[in-house]
């Protein structure tokens, strides 16, 4: 029984992970409409050169605020260059242009630090934490759990910025109504810049999370894809979704492998998510906090 | 116009106590009403007095929560789209409802889609059946395109038509359909005084040439006034008012709840 | 400019709803086919033909799959590269366990699979719309592959998982000349090029396009939504699997369902922007431009490399080909959102007013 | 060849040509009409089926040889069917001018005391209903379109009547090629109405043979044949279309094609891309026009292109088509290759790419518009004649084409001029008489049998007739030459500053003129040159414009100067009125033609300065405003001289 805890929660940290990465694009699409597929490459391209920085003997301290500062660097280069000759295109359009950037991006990384996997140490040990095993016999990493301590607290002052600042409210409304924002003076591609700039920084931590577990190599990109059922699972526009969207694909993700996977021969994570999401749409398809859509004509 | 000519027979369509709801909001209230065979029925009242959820209703795009809806004698708890479309109820929208991207020609002839029944390996071979279907159908296509004289946009994509026109384009794939019975919901709207002139002939024509029975919903009073048989009065998704032209415009209720605020 | 329609009148509707029904049209393509029928075969290099051409044949077949669906039928899907998966498995064994079956029968026998497929990932497109479904889809390209690869029968329990496709002998000819498969693939892309076209232009293209445009009016006027979508999946599906098999048993030879990626997917998704949804001559022209691309960029990039010796790298160079190709993508979508096709379709306008302004 | 129908003595009535056509040529496209999106189109033999039963039907109604049947719509195949099925009835269609309001209706129905008439639609059925009461003789009417007509008494549909001949046609076998057999060359074929500008409106009854010669004539001459395609858009009413559109085609045996609707005329032209055209002087004025106006917003380049290869055109297009020699090789390589870039497409949007002939006539055609279809490769040529005469007298010969002639006398007719140089005309196209008017058929064909045209004209060294005035307009000058005031006027009008001119000299010693600039053109070419003008009056007063005016005038003067008898009448004087002349003081007609004597002593004054060798005069003038209110013009006029040319001195520079 304990095994099946263990399990549970282990799968819930790393869902809060997938949370994490689900949360940049669900930003990214509330406020710009836009299906940004390149957000794993942001993942990639931030841990990257965190680490790079790193490599340049740059501590920890300043490698994270200058990583952030290329990040949002990048955004404005991005909402320059590329959403605002698109603007008014259709979603299909823009999500194309994304994954042409996701492809820029990755190679622009690559180009500047270079394609060998390297490791990230965030002094963080991947061990369980010996009181819990102690007392429950359950095995929690540390690292997993100190990684879900951070993303909790980002989430939570993503939530702040969102609901007590000024921008935030800004990103609000413009998420509801790009027209009536613009009408009441709400200036769009500053936001659109801030929006794609707070998810770089998302990514970044993702980045290092993901990093920090797995190394810091090209298959950073694919956690994109481990945060798209999440999405189709709590809906696109929707934060609370995107979390406990996470929680869900997470555990039931770990569940599945432990459980169902030896009978199929195992990797099977790698579609149960999309197949579980699906499922769910059928029987839903508003998702988990859409409100049912009545379709006027 | 002479109108002499067509026989207004009994009803083919009759609506019981039909009631309907988003959620909490009450689009209708227990509306019951008929229509008679090669009338034409007109249904005014206010904006959003439910105009359009009852013909929603009628081809089965919403579903109500009560009510039953009696067509050519068969009683139904609701209707469902297709069967609508294949027992001959033809349909405009209010805010025009074409394929876009389509030219005038494909519009309309999407209305026959019901007559074509080869396959799509037919199709895709382009042989024997699906060619002669497509050149069958294409003329009687081409006879309405005809009839309400849009000859010169035939192959123009309707994207790039004028109001009014999409409005008649969108009249002939219903047409195409031949219903024999026709629900438009404002096919008037926003039309300059001669497309309307224009437009009413065309209905009337429509009414006299195929005998098609026709429901519109107008906001124009002399229109209304003009071209049909019988009106119902409907506000905020109760009936207040139903019969000729002449009756309706006596009636109090109707003249205060709706002719004597909008005019 | 060079048309002159003046004259040419439509005394039927056959003439009138024809393919080309401009004349100067059938001559162009009439030449064309002449070109690609018989001029490159006898010149072409069998480097160009199993480097260049072929693969961009198949891709163009498989992006005339993904227009079918999400051109003219409106629906998203990013596990095109699945369904060709299917294809070529399904082809393969068709040709393993089948004794004497046809080759070209096996590829029936793919696209059919494919299409079976490609129906069962389409059911949620009954429910679900727009990006939804698009993500959705790769629940197809992932647990496709996963299957291909677990299912140990399916690639004959070969141990890397790899597949080697068979001869493709037709009426006693063996097709292994780069210049016989090339005729092969150019003949069966121009015949489900032109069954497309056919498609498109009949009721069922026009049912499409009206789910596309605007699916409650469609449903209104009788067009079964959920007919006309299945039918959209498994059409699409159908041309997909078969380019499938061609990539396997025209292109590449040996294969593995590592092959068939959500990379190709994407790829053949670009060829469908790029080229123009919803036009047959779309898929061809992205075709065309994704598969040049790339080479083209590398050699260009080698050349300067070479000529000018500044020692790049090789993953310097493949980092930079992704970035061009990345850009290029972005560039084009912002220049001409609606594709090649589109671009053509308006110097045709000019063309047919010349002199006169378009 | 066997076909050819000249061949064959029997072939001298429509009917029988019709039915040569169906036995020799039975699949050939007799008549196309764009119906329900595509060319419908009926063979020669399907024609005489229809035709066939449409006689039987009407012989079934009671209709009987010398009858005469009404036919009222735009051009329709079963229209013209119509006129071929009475013809077989030895029955008289009398094809009548559908915009007409049901009033005018009334006189040519009674007129021509027609009982029977085939008319096209709902709007052409209410109008003759409406005219129905007030003509008695009136009694079967027929339709084409049913469109509106369910619920109509006493109206009966083509189909129908059809139905009826087929069942007549089974009951009486025979009937049919004996009423065909009964026809004769001389019996009346057509009756059309001249458009009566002068009185009631007469009925000109053309025989068989007159339309067939006529039509022969036309076909020979620009050796026409069943291959050509024509398309038929101008009233049926028109002697025009009712040679090219009926005698010629069913002589030749070549292909009516019919517009989908007055509206679609220019696109179903591209479609059909006719072989043979007519067309009036206005339309292809308004064609041109629409060329310029869309090649002005065209781009850069397109426009520097039209602009260098038009000049290329203008230098030598005419004379390439002519084969006229001596064009150096250089041009004749730069207008191949303004073919491909620009006269070919321009020719393709037009839909005139394989035009053969182009017929225009009816009025006088600018010698600019002229040469610029001529130079961009379009065979455009005048021709000339009238309802009495088969529109056939003078056709323009490939090669030997002028803008201000209507060429030679066409075959089988002569021609003569009488001392004041009325144009007389003597052949097999002459009318047989105006219906029921003796007198004015006397007054028209003399007992030599020439017919008085009524239009004034000289003939010039190598044969071609130039039509220069009515002849009750032509004066003499005192010194006895003619003076032709129209004439003049309309070699003036051409220029596009000159908006209206109105000529003086008969029996005076020479020719002075009014002219009224063209405010549009004038006004933009004095803006172009930074003339400031506070309106018409001032503008027309400008020394620059007199200048302007003058080299017009003085160009004029050469050519007249050209002309032996047209030397005398040079303008020696001339003014710029203070006005514009305006119907609505009854110095124009409502058509705009100039009220010439009205004018002249309305402007007495400025006449007697004219001639009074003045060079400056008051005056003023009571003007009517748009607004009904009316007030003075006063101006002091400029009078100003134009140098004259005597002949020798022209002769020796051209």
């Amino acid at each position: 029984m304990s095994f099946f805890f263990e399990v549970l929660i282990g799968g819930l940290l790393s869902g809060i992970m997938y949370s994490l990465v689900a949360l940049g694009f669900v930003l990214i699409y509330k406020a710009s409409g836009v299906f940004n597929f390149a957000q794993g490459a942001l993942v990639f391209f931030a841990a990257l050169t965190f680490v790079g920085l790193g490599e340049l003997k740059l501590p920890f301290w300043l490698a994270l605020p200058a990583t952030l500062a290329v990040m949002v660097l990048l955004a404005f280069v991005i909402e320059r260059l590329m959403l605002r000759p698109l603007v008014n295109q259709p979603q299909i359009t823009l999500f194309m242009a994304t994954i042409g950037l996701a492809f820029f991006i990755e190679g622009l990384a690559q180009m500047m630090w270079g394609a060998n996997v390297r490791g990230l140490d965030l002094g963080l040990q991947d061990e369980p934490i010996q009181w819990i095993s102690d007392k429950t016999g359950m095995n929690i990493s540390k690292f997993d759990l100190a990684a879900a301590g951070v993303a909790a607290l980002l989430v939570a002052v993503l939530a702040i910025f969102f609901n007590r600042t000024r921008v935030g409210r800004a990103l609000r409304a413009v998420a509801d109504d790009h027209q009536a924002a613009l009408a009441v003076g709400i200036p769009l591609r500053q936001i659109w810049t801030i929006v794609w700039g707070v998810a770089g920084a998302v990514a970044l931590v993702a980045g290092l999370l993901w990093g920090a577990r797995n190394g810091v190599q090209y298959a950073l990109t694919f956690v994109a894809l481990k945060a798209l059922p999440v999405l189709i699972l709590g809906g696109f526009e929707s934060v609370p979704g995107a979390i406990v969207g996470g929680l869900i694909i997470g555990a039931s993700e770990k569940l599945a492998e432990v459980y169902i996977g030896p009978f199929v021969g195992g990797g099977i994570e790698g579609w149960f998510p999309y197949v579980l999401a699906l499922v769910f749409l059928l029987v839903r398809p508003e998702g988990l906090f859409g409100e049912k859509i009545i379709r006027r004509i | 116009m002479a109108t002499g000519a067509r026989q207004i027979g009994d009803p083919i369509l009759a609506l019981e106590g039909i009631s309907l709801s988003f959620g909490g909001v009450k689009a209708l209230t227990d509306i019951s009403f008929d229509v008679r065979e090669h009338e034409v029925r007109a249904i005014i009242g206010p904006n959003g007095a439910g105009k359009s959820s009852m013909l929603n209703v009628i081809n089965g795009v919403y579903r109500p929560q009560r009510g039953t809806i009696s067509f050519r004698g068969r009683v139904r708890r609701d209707m469902n789209t297709h069967d609508a479309a294949s027992h001959g109820i033809a349909r405009t929208f209010q805010n025009i409802a074409l394929f876009k991207s389509m030219s005038v020609l494909d519009n309309v002839m999407t209305g026959r889609n019901l007559k074509m029944k080869a396959s799509f390996l037919e199709q895709a071979l382009w042989i024997g059946r699906a060619r002669r279907e497509e050149y069958e159908q294409r003329e009687k296509v081409e006879a309405i395109i005809d009839f309400l004289e849009i000859q010169h946009i035939r192959k123009t994509p309707v994207g790039r038509l004028p109001y009014g026109l999409q409005k008649r384009v969108e009249l002939a794939r219903a047409l195409a359909a031949e219903p024999t019975l026709l629900l438009l919901d404002e096919p008037m709207a926003g039309m300059n005084v001669e497309e309307k002139q224009d437009m009413c002939r065309f209905i009337l024509d429509v009414n006299e040439q195929y005998g098609t029975t026709i429901v519109l919903i107008e906001h124009d009073m002399g229109v209304v006034m003009d071209i049909s048989d019988r009106v119902v009065v409907l506000d905020y998704g109760k009936k207040i008012g139903d019969g000729t032209p002449d009756e309706v415009r006596a009636d109090r209720a109707v003249i205060d709840a709706y002719l004597g605020v909008a005019r | 400019m060079i048309y002159r329609e003046a004259g040419q009148f439509k005394a039927s509707y056959a003439a009138d709803s024809a393919i080309f029904p401009i004349r100067q049209d059938r001559v162009g393509i009439a030449v064309i086919l002449a070109f690609v029928f018989v001029v490159v075969p006898l010149t072409a290099t069998p480097y160009l033909f199993s480097a260049i051409l072929i693969p961009f044949l198949i891709l163009s077949l498989a992006a005339l799959g993904l227009n079918i669906l999400t051109g003219y039928a409106g629906q998203v899907s990013l596990g095109t590269a699945a369904f060709m998966a299917v294809g070529a498995f399904a082809s393969y064994n068709f040709m393993l366990r089948v004794p004497g079956m046809p080759i070209l029968l096996a590829f029936v026998g793919g696209g059919v699979m494919a299409a079976l497929v490609g129906i069962l990932f389409g059911l949620p497109s009954l429910r679900i719309r727009g990006f939804y479904l698009a993500v959705a889809t790769l629940a197809a390209q992932f647990f496709i592959l996963w299957v291909l690869t677990k299912v140990g029968w399916i690639t004959n329990y070969s141990s890397s998982g790899v597949i080697t496709a068979q001869q493709i002998v037709i009426l006693g000819y063996r097709f292994d000349a780069p210049a016989a498969k090339y005729l092969l693939v150019l003949s069966i892309a121009s015949i489900m090029a032109l069954a497309a076209k056919n498609m498109a232009r009949g009721n069922v293209g026009r049912s499409w396009m009206a789910v596309r445009d605007m699916d409650v009016a469609a449903e209104v006027i009788g067009i079964r939504l959920m007919r006309a979508k299945l039918l959209a999946f498994a059409v699409s599906s159908f041309y997909c699997g078969v380019a499938g098999a061609l990539y396997a048993y025209a292109y590449l030879g040996t294969v593995e369902p590592e092959a068939y990626s959500l990379d190709l997917s994407f790829r053949i998704l670009f060829m469908v922007i790029v080229g123009g949804v919803g036009t047959v001559l779309g898929s061809f022209l992205g075709s065309a431009f994704i598969t040049l691309v790339p080479v083209l960029l590398s050699v260009t990039v080698r050349f300067l490399d070479a000529s000018l010796n500044l020692g790049i790298a090789e993953s310097t160079i493949s980092n930079l080909e992704l970035m061009v190709f990345g850009g290029l993508i972005i560039f084009f979508l912002i220049v001409e959102p609606h594709g090649l096709a589109r671009l053509w379709q308006i110097a045709k306008e000019k063309l047919r007013l010349w002199p006169f302004p378009h | 060849m066997p076909s050819d129908p000249h061949a064959s003595p029997a072939l001298d009535t429509f009917p029988r040509l019709l039915l040569h056509h169906a036995e020799v040529r039975g699949d050939h496209p007799a008549y196309r009409e764009k119906d329900l999106g595509i060319w419908q189109t009926w063979t020669w033999r399907q024609v005489a089926e229809e035709v066939r039963a449409l006689a039987c039907g009407l012989a079934a109604q009671g209709f009987e040889r010398g009858m005469r049947l009404a036919i009222i719509g735009d051009n329709r195949p079963r229209l013209y069917w119509s006129m071929a099925a009475a013809q077989t009835l030895g029955g008289i269609p009398v094809p009548m001018y559908q915009d007409a309001p049901a009033a005018e209706f009334v006189f040519v129905l009674n007129d021509a005391e027609i009982a029977y008439a085939i008319v096209e639609d709902q709007e052409q059925v209410d109008k003759v209903l409406e005219a129905m009461p007030s003509v008695a003789s009136l009694a079967h009417v027929y339709y084409d379109d049913p469109r509106g007509l369910r619920n109509y008494e006493g109206v009966t549909s083509f189909e129908r009547l059809q139905e009826i001949g087929r069942e007549f046609d089974r009951a009486h076998p025979g009937f049919f090629e004996a009423e065909v057999a009964k026809g004769r060359a001389e019996d009346v074929s057509v009756m059309l109405y001249t458009s009566g500008t002068t009185g009631k409106p007469k009925g000109v009854c053309q025989a068989h043979r007159a339309f067939i010669e006529a039509g022969r004539g036309g076909c020979e001459f620009d050796r026409l044949t069943a291959a050509d395609r024509i398309l038929s858009y101008l009233p049926m009413a028109w002697v025009g279309d009712h040679l090219f559109s009926y005698a010629q085609a069913m002589y030749a045996g070549f292909t009516i094609n019919c517009p989908e609707s007055s509206d679609t005329v220019m696109t179903d032209m591209r479609e059909i891309g006719p072989t043979f055209y007519f067309a009036p002087p206005r339309i292809f004025e308004n064609l041109l026009t629409q060329v310029m106006i869309r090649m002005d917003d065209a781009s850069a380049l397109k426009q520097w292109l039209f602009r260098r290869f038009m000049t290329v055109a203008k230098r030598c297009g005419a004379e390439i088509m002519d084969g006229k020699p001596g064009v150096p090789a250089v041009d004749r390589l730069l207008y191949g290759l303004g073919s491909v870039l620009i006269y070919g497409p321009l020719r393709n949007v037009l839909g005139m790419s394989r035009i053969r002939v182009a017929y225009t006539a009816g009025a006088a055609i600018g010698p600019d518009l002229f040469r610029f279809y001529r130079s961009i490769g379009i065979n455009l040529k005048q021709l000339y004649g009238s309802t009495e005469t088969c529109a056939y007298v003078c056709l323009q010969p490939d090669g030997g084409v002028r803008f201000d002639t209507v060429g030679i006398a066409a075959p089988g007719v002569e021609i003569r001029l009488t001392g004041n140089g009325e144009v007389m005309v003597r052949g097999p196209m002459l009318m047989k008489e105006y219906y029921k008017r003796p007198d004015a058929t006397a007054e028209t064909i003399d007992p030599e049998g020439y017919l008085h045209t009524g239009d004034a004209g000289v003939i010039d060294a190598d044969g071609h007739l130039k039509i220069i005035d009515r002849a009750k307009d032509v004066g003499r000058l005192s010194g006895g030459a003619m003076f032709a005031p129209n004439y003049i006027e309309n070699k003036l009008k051409f220029f596009p500053h000159i908006k209206e001119a109105v000529a003086f000299g008969d029996k005076r010693d020479r020719v002075c003129a009014f002219i009224n600039i063209d405010m549009g053109s004038v006004g933009n070419w004095a803006e172009r040159r930074g003339i400031a003008y506070s309106g018409y009056t001032d503008l027309a007063q400008k020394p620059e414009v007199y200048e302007l005016v003058r080299e017009c005038v003085e160009t004029v003067n050469a050519e007249l100067a050209a002309d032996a008898s047209l030397a005398a009448s040079q303008v020696h004087r001339f003014l710029v009125l203070h006005k514009e002349l305006d119907p609505d003081d009854d110095e124009l007609t409502r058509t705009r033609k100039v009220r010439r004597g009205f004018v002249a002593q309305k402007y007495a004054v400025l006449v007697d300065a004219l001639y009074g060798g003045r060079t400056v005069q008051h005056i003023e003038t009571l003007v009517k405003f748009e607004d009904g209110r009316s007030g003075m013009v006063a101006a002091d006029l400029r009078i100003a001289d134009a140098k004259t040319y005597d002949r020798a001195a022209v002769a020796a520079a051209t």
